[in-house]
């Protein structure tokens, strides 16, 4: 039994290839990255090309031409090529926002859950101020004051989105201080940065990699629901809910203009959350629920 | 014995795929009369607890009875509805659980829970509900019936807990009592008030009881039949005197033979050797801060204990749970800061020394700890693990490989396993892995902190000797913590016990037990299940059956 | 709806103050419109002053007006109206301290004194051949006691005038209900008793949301209906879509007096190349289609004194470049462009003036907002519009922005010298000629860039009956059922 | 269990006066307040004359501490956009958001407390999945994408619905679930997870061997104690909701307390601003602490 049983890694792996959910929304991220990172070879036009006299062309599918597959909007730019460009945009956004969360929230639960006592007081305070202060109103009003430049935006979603990072981790690490292999491991003379380094972290990296993704999500949701709002990433930069706020003015009569870029943000944020749980069940799949 | 209450023919369980094996439990037959124990014993897994379940038809979802027949009073359970086992549950048989802690409903008061089952059963009226209620609560003597009748679980004890569990099981006088290892979780002294509860209700209601257990002392203690499973088969059953002393299958033999002798090594010579550990009152206050939930309050779980530990010496720590003996241990290496005292190795206070000499201090004395699944990480290779401690005092990490293949062979495993991952062993094999690390620094002290509770007997067995092997061979001094006094007996030449964060005896091992002087210590002998049975010689007995 | 004798009307933006010498916002003017009478109104036909809640006025010289009241008409509550509320309006809200929201509509009041009961003088500080739209416009008649008994704020919670309809609830950033005055006296030409019994004013932000509540029924009227938005409603029938013509433009301010400390449109050249850059009759056809019209003057034609004989440029992106290159910026230079409102419109001009170098980078901001750069000298380049407050005369638009004051782009004395004489003389061929020299003079210089008038966009059920103006003030009195 | 209680108060004040202080410094951050409440045509010393009106030339803590001690008595000031006191403003729109929060949160609860529930007697089951699909799904909709569509489809193809505002009840309705439905999800999610842990424990096993009905297993022992979470997550989400009721009512032209935080934000209404982000948050840890003694009540532990 022993010989036959494998190395960790190989087990996730063997779970992930098996994992239906894990490779549908890998395909379609993976597919979302691509055309990202080769958006320039992909994009039929410029993104930021304006045709006035090709306004507000219908998609193929609503009597349109070939010229422009998915139509163009208000200003008679090809909306494919945006939608292309547009992914760059989202999934920066997402990536990076998170990414600074991340490592905010981890350095906080991790710090509160390993140390304990006051350090744990203070962190807990402060998670809950940051939850007491309502994100979209605070990133609204940051926003507002410091202007809506692609950076600004995504650094102050990633300085607002902490909290769940810091919650989970927290509660984790907890979990994994209370471990024989922690004790064993300050027996043996590590330091402690060594200990949070090497026993720690790699123990809580399947949270983290699970709150990374929904973090994730939900960063592109907001920066959408910013942009909704006119207080997000400023034009013309495409982000997708850029787009979709720009397309809502023709919404009841050339409703393509948001169905295009809302089923697109729906099919990345749908693929990245059910990624994250698939993530979960390959990691830790006694954790599932 | 009267007549058969419960009669399995044939049973099997299937496994979901993907299992250990196919059958949980296999072509298991076996009954139960009236006012009859039967115990069934085996080591973990082999399908105790799944054959109880069975006959509750409270199997987990996952598994499902694949043929035979559960025969209660004369009605085959497997082929009952779920209305007609609710009906049986709680008021014709019942059925108490290893965990007391987490049997209980913590949002409701155990009053409110116990009242349950005659609401399930019976439309009596709520008064008299409550006067049963409060009867069976005076039934199995618990004080101030009315008291705990308003308490919530979590303000009582395990023990107490567990008798609320048998106060249930015997609110309706079921004719079957089942009992998936009821005192697992119970220190020796509330056992033995359970087992003699147990025994009482066979003679008193007539009930039959189905004990689920691992423990041959207990099986010694109250058994009128027992049944021995492997791998899910039952490989023998007879009396309890047969088994337990003429036993003819060589795996009932290989599980007694594993039960650590009552009798210590008398042999072993009084040790003058220099003394390498000088421990001088230390003591652990725990402050539990106040605001969240409770009046903030101290826990004073480590009174100043002092002692002192020779070269070539082991000292057994013994006591029941909650006694103190992590406590003592974790102040001493300080991976809890100890409130006071001393702690003196090689003329170095462990406990005032600044963070960067405890490091070196450290490497004098190790740890084995309780849980081999908790004790190594499991993000990383045994080889990583192992050369941890060496790489940190600054020996060059291929020096330190090779070191690592070396101790890895002394505890009786293949180099190869250096480039495997902890989730790749078994419990016994980790066990031995958590040695070689703890080996690796060269240390002169190793502490083993409960270090083969979680163990079967027959594993427990190979790693008790291979301590006592290396300890010889390397002169090694050992800091041995047990709640088993049997164990303890075993290994130790000096002990120590410990009760409510004191230690009340101590002294040589053999005339602790033999001569116990301090009336814990005492009760804590008395209270040992299985002292009417000693393990049989056998060698003895004619050759085993397959 | 016709049944309940209820029009229900949706604005995009809320009442931010009801009361109206406190909001400069075209939603308030509205409200006063409803609820006050104006002292006088001009006959659209002539252009000649009527009487609406006064019975006459009169230029007793350049420095005083005079303005007779008429005899029974009475405020909501009731109480006679007499020459005293219109002492205590003039005075009490000419004067600095009380701090009206557009000073401009009142600063060249000197004071007000009484003559009789009905009777009383307006003394201004200096000729204003403006004055009288001012009054018409902005300056409604407030029942002095009342005003003085519940304050400012209590004011504001529940006005009360003389007009057509009176207040029935505010609902503050909701919307407001308004129910005919029933003692409103029909006396002398202009004074005509609202049509429809109820108006119920709600703010809906969102156009799509108006336009879903048109189309369920639960709205009635509608306007600022975006140009793409009313040509789909059009297309889908039974909608009545009127465009109407507006005073407001639209204009691309560059500072050329370098007072923002950036260089490049100090340089004349420079800001032809602006000119010649954008192709104001695509984006024109494009956002705001065909009845908007281009504009040469940075003024609405329909203002009087507004001339559109002056330079122009077409569009000549070549030509552009070249004079970039000539001014010494070959590969052209990157500005902040700020702008407000009209985002295609703005994008799509952005993009122009990319196309010739000038890398503009466009930034949204709240008219408030920019404004405030502006007086800080934060802005060298915006895309603005500008309404004049319906006034329909150049010293409402021109004027106010070449002033020398320290919103002054230009600064060119003989610029707001020319501006001045125009704003100041009573004269109108005289005022006609001033202007003129002055918009020639902006012309010639390429000071700015002149883009076009705003129409309006109306949307009206079916059954409802209603004929905008180009002031852009909607009249609910004048709404009827068809 | 007052003690209990007590503690979590000490903690919330803390945090309260926390927030203030963020919320006061956020609008500091943005320079001059006078000159944004001056407005358009100010001149210098027009923002001169504000600034000392408002005391805005005094040392911040000194303002900190005296807009706090107003604050407290329910005075935030004047809105410069609006012209009227700060706390008329926002006592008139929090009904509307109020009961839009409490409408939301109730639905969210409703759906989401049931789906969990189903999805966790029968784990990996088709209506698990269909359950997880859809809190997936769920959480992957921008909320304005979806309030926008429910528009098209309820208020103007199908006429049922109003498409704005909140004369009659029916006006509820479309915001409502826009707005729960995020909140939806979660609540799932967690009461699915906590009843599949509950159901698996020991003390329902030792319920069901105790011959207790099924049905009283899952609602008395079962539910009570998976909804436990659920009570914090809920409070948690119902102060998420005061935020994003922001989006909701701009898409729905409700004039509730988001909107106007939208409209302050826009138009530079600092005191508004401020007095809306501290309310936001005191609603906050009110309703956690609400949550706290609902905690508290449904599990004796907590009690002490
Ligand atoms: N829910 C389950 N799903 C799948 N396999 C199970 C389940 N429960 C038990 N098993 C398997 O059934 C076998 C018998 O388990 P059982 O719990 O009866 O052992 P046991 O003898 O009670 O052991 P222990 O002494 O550890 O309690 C084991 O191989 C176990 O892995
Ligand atoms: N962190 C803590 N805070 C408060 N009390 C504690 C803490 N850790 C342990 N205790 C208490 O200290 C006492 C001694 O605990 P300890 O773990 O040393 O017992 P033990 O003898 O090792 O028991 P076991 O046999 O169960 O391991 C117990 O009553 C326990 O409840
Ligand atoms: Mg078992
Ligand atoms: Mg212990």
């Amino acid at each position: 039994m022993t010989t036959a049983t494998l190395s960790p890694g190989r087990q996730m792996l063997k779970r992930a290839r098996h994992h239906r959910g894990f490779i549908l929304s890998g395909t379609v991220l993976g597919l979302i990255v691509l055309i990202a990172i080769f958006a320039p070879l992909l994009a039929p036009y410029d993104p930021y090309k304006q045709t006035l006299v090709a306004r507000l062309r219908p998609p193929v599918w609503l009597g349109g031409t070939w010229q422009y597959p998915f139509g163009t909007d208000a200003l008679g730019r090809d909306m494919l090529s945006r939608l292309i460009y547009g992914a760059r945009v989202s999934l920066m956004i997402g990536l990076i926002a998170a990414g600074v969360s991340a490592v905010i929230g981890t350095v906080l639960g991790v710090a509160a859950g390993y140390f304990g006592g006051k350090v744990d007081r203070v962190v807990m305070f402060l998670i809950n101020v940051r939850l007491a202060m309502p994100v979209i109103l605070v990133a609204l009003a940051a926003v507002s004051l410091l202007g809506g430049s692609v950076i600004i935006v995504t650094m102050v979603m990633g300085l607002l989105l902490w909290d769940r990072f810091a919650v989970v981790l927290r509660a984790a690490t907890m979990q994994v201080r209370s471990m024989e292999y922690i004790a064993a491991a300050e027996m043996l003379g590590a330091r402690q940065s060594r200990i949070l380094w090497k026993d720690v972290l790699p123990n809580v990296m399947s949270h983290l990699i699970v709150i990374l993704t929904l973090e994730m999500a939900h960063a592109i949701i907001l920066e959408a629901g910013l942009s909704f709002l006119g207080l997000g990433v400023q034009p013309p930069t495409a982000s997708w809910g850029l787009m979709i706020s720009e397309g809502k003015e023709m919404l009841l009569f050339d409703s393509w203009l948001i169905m295009v870029p809302g089923i697109a943000l729906f099919v990345l944020v749908f693929a990245i959350n059910m990624f994250g749980d698939a993530i979960r069940d390959v990691t830790a799949p006694e954790g599932r629920n | 014995m009267g007549d058969t209450i419960l009669t399995i023919r044939g049973l099997t369980v299937d496994l979901p795929k993907g299992g250990d094996r196919a059958h949980a439990v296999q072509d298991l037959s076996l009954t139960v009369g009236a006012g009859e124990i039967v115990c069934i014993v085996g080591e973990s897994g082999s399908g105790k607890s799944i054959t109880s379940f069975a006959t509750m038809a409270l199997l987990p979802r996952a598994l499902n009875v694949s043929s035979g027949e559960i025969l209660f009073e004369g009605q085959d359970i497997t082929k009952m509805s779920e209305a007609g086992h609710a009906k049986l549950r709680g008021s014709r048989m019942a059925m108490i659980f290893q965990e007391p802690m987490t049997a209980l409903n913590p949002c409701y008061t155990v009053g409110d829970q116990i009242e349950e089952v005659f609401q399930a059963h019976t439309n009596m009226p709520k008064a008299e509900r409550k006067s049963r209620t409060l009867a069976l609560l005076e039934e199995v003597r618990m004080p101030d019936p009315p008291r705990i009748y308003a308490s919530f679980p979590h303000q009582l004890s395990g023990g107490q807990r567990q008798r609320i569990v048998i106060a249930m099981a015997l609110a309706l006088n079921p004719s079957l009592l089942i009992a998936d290892e009821p005192t697992t979780a119970l220190d020796v002294t509330t056992q033995a008030q359970i087992l003699a509860m147990f025994r009482t209700l066979r003679k008193t209601k007539g009930a039959g009881i189905m004990l689920v257990t691992h423990d041959f002392d207990v099986v010694a203690e109250v058994a009128d039949k027992v049944v021995v499973m492997q791998h899910g088969c039952v490989v023998e059953q007879g009396t309890a005197e047969e088994v337990l002393n003429r036993p003819r299958h060589a795996y009932t033999r290989q599980l007694i033979d594993a039960v650590p002798g009552r009798k210590a090594d008398a042999a072993r010579s009084e040790n003058r050797n220099p003394v390498v550990l000088a421990v001088d009152g230390l003591e652990k206050i725990y402050r539990v801060p106040a605001g969240f939930g409770r009046p903030g309050r101290e826990v004073h779980a480590l009174k100043p204990a002092s002692f002192e530990l020779r070269r070539g010496e082991t000292l057994g720590i013994v006591g029941e749970s909650g006694s103190g003996k992590s406590t003592l241990v974790r102040a001493m290496l300080r991976l809890i800061e100890p409130s006071a005292g001393k702690i003196i190795v090689d003329g170095h206070d462990i406990a005032r020394a600044p963070y960067s000499q405890l490091r070196m201090l450290r490497r004098d004395i190790q740890i084995v700890f309780q849980d081999p699944y908790g004790s190594l990480n499991p993000r990383r290779t045994i080889g990583d693990q192992l050369v941890e401690g060496p790489v940190n005092f600054g020996v060059p990490r291929r020096e330190a490989m090779e070191k690592a293949r070396e101790l890895v062979r002394i505890v009786r495993l293949d180099d190869e396993v250096l480039n495997r991952y902890p989730n790749q062993f078994s419990g016994g094999q980790r066990q031995r892995l958590c040695i070689a690390r703890a080996l690796m620094v060269e240390p002169k002290i190793l502490v083993a902190d409960e270090a083969v509770s979680a163990l079967d007997v027959s594993v427990q067995k190979e790693v008790l000797r291979l301590l006592a092997e290396i300890r010889d061979r390397m002169g090694l001094s050992m800091l041995f913590i047990t709640h088993d006094l049997r164990v303890a007996a075993q290994v130790s030449d000096n002990v120590i016990v410990m009760s409510k964060g004191e230690i009340v005896e101590r002294g040589a091992i053999a005339s602790v037990f033999h001569n116990p002087q301090h009336p814990y210590t005492r009760q804590l002998l008395e209270a040992m299940p299985g002292q009417g049975w000693e393990v049989p010689d056998l060698s003895t007995l004619p050759p085993a059956d397959a | 709806d016709k049944a309940d004798d209820t029009v229900r009307v949706a604005f995009a933006k809320d009442l931010d103050n009801a009361d109206a010498y406190f909001s400069s916002a075209r939603e308030t003017t509205i409200f006063q419109f409803s609820i006050h009478d104006r002292l006088v109104e001009r006959d659209p036909e002539t252009g000649e002053w009527v009487g609406v809640l006064a019975e006459s006025v009169e230029w007793i010289d350049d420095l005083t007006l005079e303005f007779k009241m008429r005899e029974g008409v009475t405020f909501h509550d009731g109480k006679q109206v007499t020459a005293d509320d219109g002492v205590f309006t003039f005075n009490h809200f000419s004067d600095p301290a009380t701090g009206v929201a557009m000073p401009n509509t009142v600063d060249w009041i000197e004071n007000a004194e009484k003559v009789d009961e009905m009777t009383f003088r307006v003394n201004l500080k200096a000729p204003n051949p403006a004055a009288l739209d001012y009054v018409a416009s902005s300056i409604p008649v407030y029942p002095a006691a009342y005003y003085q008994e519940v304050g400012q704020q209590g004011f504001a919670r529940a006005p009360i005038g003389t007009g057509r309809y009176r207040v029935a609830s505010i609902d503050p950033g909701r919307g407001y209900t308004l129910i005919a005055y029933e003692d409103y006296q029909e006396l002398g030409p202009n004074r005509k008793k609202a049509v429809i019994k109820n108006v119920e004013v709600r703010s809906i932000p969102d156009v799509n949301t108006q336009i879903a509540d048109l189309f369920s029924d639960a709205i009635e009227f509608m306007w600022q209906v975006p140009e793409d938005q009313a040509q789909r409603i059009e297309g889908r029938g039974g909608y009545t879509v009127v465009q109407a013509p507006t005073v407001r433009f639209g204009y691309i301010s560059m500072d050329a007096s370098g007072r923002t400390g950036f260089e490049p449109f100090t340089d004349k050249r420079v800001r032809e190349a602006v000119n010649h850059a954008i192709d104001r009759t695509a984006v024109r056809d494009a956002f705001f289609g065909a009845s908007s019209e281009i504009i040469n003057s940075i003024c609405s034609p329909i203002q009087f004194g507004c001339t559109q004989d002056v330079t122009t440029y077409d569009y000549d992106p070549e030509k552009a470049r070249e004079l970039l290159a000539e001014a010494g910026y070959p590969d052209g230079f990157s500005v902040d462009l700020y702008a407000y409102r009209d985002r295609q419109a703005a994008e799509a001009m952005a993009q122009m003036l990319d196309e010739v170098g000038i890398k503009a980078n466009l930034t949204f901001l709240q008219y408030s907002a920019i404004a405030e750069k502006v007086l800080k000298n934060e802005v060298p380049m915006s895309f603005m519009t500008w309404g004049s407050g319906s006034i329909i005369d150049v010293s409402a638009s021109t004027s106010k922005f070449f002033d020398g004051s320290d919103i002054d782009d230009v600064r060119n004395p003989e610029l707001t010298a020319l501006l001045e004489k125009g704003d100041t003389t009573i004269d109108p061929a005289a005022r006609m000629e001033s202007y003129s020299a002055a918009l020639n003079l902006i012309a010639d210089e390429a000071y700015w860039v002149p883009l076009w008038s705003y129409t309006s966009n109306y949307v009206m059920s079916p059954e409802l009956d209603y004929t905008p103006t180009a002031d852009e003030y909607v009249r609910f009195y004048d709404m009827s059922w068809k | 269990m007052v003690r209990y209680l007590f503690g979590r108060l000490g903690m919330a004040a803390l945090v309260a006066l926390t927030v203030s202080i963020i919320s006061f410094a956020l609008v500091y951050m943005s320079g001059d307040p006078a000159v944004a409440i001056a407005g358009e045509h100010a001149t210098v010393d027009v923002v001169a004359q504000i600034r000392a009106q408002y005391g805005y030339d005094r040392p911040l803590p000194v303002q900190y501490l005296d807009w706090l001690a107003s604050a407290l008595r329910g005075d935030f000031g004047i809105s410069p956009y609006f012209k009227v006191p700060v706390a008329d403003l926002i006592v008139e729109r929090l009904q509307v958001t109020m009961t839009l929060g409490l409408l939301a949160i109730t639905f969210a609860m409703l759906i989401g407390v049931p789906m969990g529930v189903i999805a966790a007697m029968k784990p990996n089951s088709l209506i698990d999945r269909v359950a997880l699909f859809i809190a997936v799904v769920g959480q992957a909709i921008p909320s304005f994408w979806f309030g926008l569509l429910l528009i098209v489809f309820f208020a103007v193809n199908l006429g049922w619905l109003p498409a704005s505002g909140v004369a009659s009840w029916q006006g509820y309705v479309l915001p409502t679930i826009v707005l729960g439905y995020y909140a939806t999800p979660a609540i799932m999610r967690l009461t699915r997870a906590g009843m599949i842990e509950v159901l698996s424990s020991d003390y329902i096993r030792t319920a069901r061997a105790k011959g207790v009905a099924p049905s009283k297993i899952l609602f008395k022992h079962a539910l009570r104690n998976a909804v436990i979470p659920v009570v914090s997550l809920a409070a948690v989400q119902m102060g998420f909701m005061l935020g994003g009721s922001i989006v909701t009512e701009s898409v729905f032209a409700l004039h509730g307390a988001g909107y106007l935080a939208w409209q302050s934000i826009s138009r530079n209404d600092l005191p508004t601003m401020q007095a809306l982000i501290l309310i936001f948050s005191l609603f906050y840890i009110f309703f956690t602490f609400l949550s706290d003694v609902l905690n508290a009540w449904l599990d004796p532990r907590l009690r002490g």
